[in-house]
């Protein structure tokens, strides 16, 4: 039997192998938090130890603190739901002098996510990172309104995307690997994916949340503080997989990691053999504070049982072509 | 380890009790051991709809009394309105029911070190952790007077046994249909003017909780409440539940209700304020 | 107190004008069948008289018969379904000269949606449309293929868009309004709305289904027979209202037929009020053969009891710039 | 009116009974004056999960038999296997749970006028329907025999009751733990060829109908099977549930099993291309 193909049963805890990578990152397990999901890591510590998952993936952090929207920033949906945070946060330096150290004291995988208004903010994010030891990469979360276009999100706009990419390429140089956080929301999810990867990206977040809306009957008007909000949890989950399935049918060489409405162990799998490298478990922890741990375990077992040798066997294995 | 959820942890429940009170449900769940980490303020979330529900967010219900039975051992109290469709579920369990519940949650009330004089302010469901905040009170040789408050008398939450921890107790409906006439705020202001409080313990509306912060404002009356906004996680790491409160650099910042509350000063949130992000907002 | 604001339980039952208007054509009520989800029509006859509804959609009809895709077509997902059908038909001749004649006769409301590879199909569907009398609009249903232009979506493509609306417009002439069937899976779904309102639809049909996927467990492929597939069902219901929103925003006068995920009274309430002019019923139907009849219902109810002196004065009203 | 759908209707029931029977369950419901209606072969479509579910779509289940009593009024009887999420719900809803059902669904096994041979196969819980069959074909004059397939004898469902109504049943389980060792299509081929049969009714999985349609192919033997394709919707609106079959102009079309089937003529379904499309489409 070929190498990558499931047997049956015949590979067991010991022998498994769970590690992925992303770019030049290494991880031991490809479960991780979902930006924004998990605020700096320390809210979930109570519930699981931050070092037995793949990697904390910290909310998108802008370079000046900033207040975020209007409440109600959130809206239950039918298995799902809408936020509208708007990027609230400390700051690129506050979080860099106190939430990243303490992720690293913990001995904890750090993925930082940035988020910028410019393509300079963008730049200037990625310089202040770099100069951060410890950091396993970067996740560039360009699904916002670009203030020198209209608004217009950096991730519906695939020139836009292109040079929010290549800034931060040319600041950080080469040392950890960039992640470019896309949105779906776009006519053509591979065009955008392969312009970033041309620009410097290696590897993609799929899928950040898609824009909705909630009436609330009481009141008349759009519920949220922000009107439209993201939509994430099991409703987008049959987006997620499309989502990856297509740009990992495009671009077969390029990491993924996948996120949309994972709340199990198969929901993870379906992810990964649709293409994803590592999953980020998001809207699930809201729920369960514990789901991200519960998601590795099921997830590693269930590889284990259909048969996987290793977590990369299965990566992408729902495109393979051999008949059975 | 960090500070933040310290003393919660996730478990099944069991219903033990299921009452109806008037407009709410009197819910009784076996925590065991977990009842030594529960403290006046503190709130439980609550996973609803049972397995294939379409409602992926857990319930956020203030913890009313926790105690400690030979026969039932550690058990916890909530009173719930059957407001929309998880909290009815939540209604409908029946004795037996096992239920996913994480706590406790959240910050809880100060209790002062000497004895002081404290009035608590309840609307409608807010009452629930008064009561047992006024043991606890009590037994720290405090003066406990409590003002209830809803709009008619099946919304007002009163049980007996925690009638004998208070010194005073007075109700208000707006429709008259329990006690006074009227909204409970309206006595505060004599009370305050009579220097008859030190502290304010207050559980209800927002409205309500912004009219006592206006009230207070200004005098040296201490004014605790309990907040209620919308929570998606309860544990922190959403920031949907945020609201403006003055640090005491003197900046407004938008704290999170769930771990920086629900119980906060009501003096530093910033009432005019709640539902906006302050000025200067990028 | 101004003329389309609602009051306090004023208006009754007897004084409550439900009707509703697509283009020039006239509807008793706002709720209908949505296409692709009541067959054409004999199915449901069963549960409820088809002439007490606004209207009967027909499933999209190409030009020839056709077999459709290959099973499984269907895959339930949280609070959704996908389905990959693939149009399976009669072909227009067959359609027209069986199907429309039975409604027709039953005195139901007929609106006949079509689909086509080419702009040239759409024109020859139209013109075979315009031949039979007793229909009350065309549904033109872009979201399909174009075989002209790689199997690209016409309704991604604002140009193809434009294009087919333009030569069913010039088709058909003015007899029969258009309602244009757009897709949400495009980046700028105002852009494409402006598109083919400019060149001639009288109205818009908000949202198509969401391009979506489920990978099998079991075979570890994706499950469906056309591997992708639309979701559709109470999951979308937030990307429908954002849709309808943002498109009622751009163009107030455009009547919108809006549809995604209704399945109560309250769930149509929240789409008129973001703009939708009527509404169609799909999945909920399958969940429930009275579905549209008791939305129908409930609908009518909640609009009394907000107060709404008029189903017309509820459309859009969430857009509403007054202070409160 | 139209003759589609047209003795459904929807309605709860009542759950009247629920008992384990090997690995299944055998549900009865209280469906009152609808069991006049329902002929056996028709299916009945059920709403799971309860009311906040993320399940949006009814499940099918084949009716196993109804009948009329003094006590409980008209009856019907579900073999259910616990198989997904939706199937365990229905399992697990105890005696006095309300139930939304759509019913009678789909067509009918065809009851000959004159007494025949008639042969019912039926794998795993495709048996279900046979027994009410069976006591029709019975009452006709007809001759009988059964034969049934399962895996392993726990998916055997037989019930005692059933085998009055059958003049001979034969057992066959994959593992031997129940009956004879083997396929329940094994004996088929010796029976035809022996004229013992005039007609075979089957029920089960999608490969033994197939294989059985292979064994009359060319035979006199008409094959009435009742197929299971996943469907959306149960009543022929949404058109998931196609199978491909030969129509009389000698034309391969894409029947909807709901509503042309579940029962068809196994010698018209094109078996080889059920998963896929005719050639020559579009
Ligand atoms: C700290 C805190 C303590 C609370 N204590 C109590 C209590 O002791 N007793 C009690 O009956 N209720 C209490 N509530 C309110 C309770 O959480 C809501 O009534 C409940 O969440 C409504 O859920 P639902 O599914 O019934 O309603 P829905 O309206 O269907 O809920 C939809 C969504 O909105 C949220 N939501 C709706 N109403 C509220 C609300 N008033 N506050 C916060 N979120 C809301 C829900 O959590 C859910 O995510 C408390 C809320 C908070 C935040
Ligand atoms: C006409 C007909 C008669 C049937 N009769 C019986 C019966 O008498 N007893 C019995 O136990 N089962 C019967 N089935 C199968 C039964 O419908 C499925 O086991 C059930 O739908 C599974 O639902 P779930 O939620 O448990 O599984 P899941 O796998 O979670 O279901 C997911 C989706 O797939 C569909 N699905 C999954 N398995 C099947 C299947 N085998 N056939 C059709 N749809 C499926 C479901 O309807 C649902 O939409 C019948 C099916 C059909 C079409
Ligand atoms: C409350 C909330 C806040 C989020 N904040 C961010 C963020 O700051 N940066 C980002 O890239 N994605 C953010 N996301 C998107 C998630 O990281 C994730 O892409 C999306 O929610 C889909 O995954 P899920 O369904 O598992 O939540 C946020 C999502 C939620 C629900
Ligand atoms: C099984 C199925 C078939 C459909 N077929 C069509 C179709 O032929 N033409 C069309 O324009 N839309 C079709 N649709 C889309 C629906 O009309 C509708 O736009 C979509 O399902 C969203 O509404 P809903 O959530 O109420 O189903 C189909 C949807 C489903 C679920
Ligand atoms: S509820 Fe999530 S941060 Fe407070
Ligand atoms: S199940 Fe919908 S058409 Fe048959």
């Amino acid at each position: 039997m070929a190498d990558g193909r499931p047997g049956s049963g015949r590979y067991t805890l010991n022998t498994f192998d769970f590690s992925t990578t992303l770019g030049n990152a290494f991880f031991n397990t490809p479960i991780f938090t979902a930006s924004g999901c998990a605020s700096s890591g320390k809210e979930l510590a109570q519930f699981f130890d931050l070092r037995d998952i793949g990697a904390v993936v910290t909310k998108s952090v802008m370079n000046k603190p900033r207040y975020g929207r209007p409440t109600p920033r959130m809206a239950e949906t039918p298995s799902g739901m809408l936020n509208s945070i708007g990027l609230q946060g400390p700051g690129i330096d506050a979080f860099l002098a106190k939430d990243v150290p303490w992720l690293i004291e913990q001995k904890s995988r750090v993925i930082v996510s940035i988020a910028g208004e410019t393509v300079e903010e963008y730049a200037t994010l990625a310089r202040k990172v770099r100069s951060v030891a410890g950091i396993s990469a970067l996740e560039v979360n360009i699904s916002c309104p670009n203030v020198e276009n209209r608004g217009l999100v950096f991730a519906c706009d695939p020139d836009a995307s292109r040079r929010v990419i290549d800034g931060v390429r040319r600041t950080i140089g080469g040392e950890i690997p960039i992640i470019a956080k896309l949105s779906p929301d776009v006519t053509n999810l591979p065009e955008i994916a392969r312009g970033v990867v041309d620009a410097g990206a290696d590897a993609l977040a799929l899928i950040n949340t898609v824009l909705g809306m909630v009436i609330n009957l009481d009141s008349m008007r759009p519920h949220l503080g922000g009107k439209t909000g993201g939509l994430s949890g099991p409703a987008i989950r049959p987006v997620a997989v499309r989502a990856i399935y297509q740009v990992h049918a495009a671009l077969p060489n390029v990491p993924i990691l996948g996120m949309g409405g994972v709340s199990s162990g198969r929901d993870a799998l379906e992810l990964i053999l649709a293409g994803a490298s590592g999953v980020s478990v998001g809207t699930a922890s809201f729920g369960n504070p514990s789901a991200v741990i519960q998601i590795q375990r099921e997830l590693h077992d269930l590889l284990i049982a259909k048969g996987f040798p290793s977590l990369k066997s299965a990566i992408g294995y729902a495109h393979r072509v051999e008949e059975e | 380890m960090s500070q933040i959820n310290r003393s919660a942890a996730q478990l099944n429940a069991t219903v033990l009790a299921n009452k109806r009170i008037g407009q709410y449900h009197q819910i009784v769940f076996g925590i065991g051991d977990l009842v030594k980490s529960c403290r006046p303020g503190n709130f439980v979330a609550i996973k609803v709809g049972g397995e294939s529900s379409r409602m992926i967010l857990r319930r956020a219900f203030a913890i009313s009394r926790v105690s400690e039975s030979v026969s039932f051992g550690g058990t916890m109290e909530l009173i719930v309105a059957p407001h929309g469709t998880g909290s009815k579920w939540l209604c409908s369990q029946p004795e037996g029911a096992e239920v996913d519940i994480v706590a406790p949650l959240g910050t809880a009330f100060g209790i002062p070190t000497a004895p002081v004089n404290a009035l608590l302010v309840g609307g409608g469901y807010g009452s629930a952790p008064l009561f047992g905040l006024a043991e606890v009170l009590k037994a720290r040789g405090c003066k406990v007077d409590m003002l209830l408050g809803a709009s008619t008398g099946a919304k007002i939450y009163a049980p007996m046994e925690g009638k004998r921890a208070v010194n005073s107790l007075k109700i208000y409906t707006e429709d008259g249909t329990m006690g006074e006439t009227g909204r409970v705020t309206e006595p505060i202001k004599t009370l305050i003017d009579n220097r008859e409080i030190d502290v304010i313990y207050s559980c209800g509306p927002m409205g309500m909780l912004s009219a006592i912060s206006a009230l207070t404002a200004g005098t040296d009356v201490v004014h605790q409440c309990a907040v209620e906004e919308a929570m998606a996680c309860g544990i922190g790491i959403c920031m949907t539940c945020v609201l403006p409160v003055m640090g005491e650099d003197g900046k407004i910042a938008m704290l999170r209700s769930c771990i920086d509350g629900p119980v906060m000063d009501g003096g530093q949130v910033q009432w005019q304020m709640v539902g906006q992000v302050p000025e200067g907002t990028p």
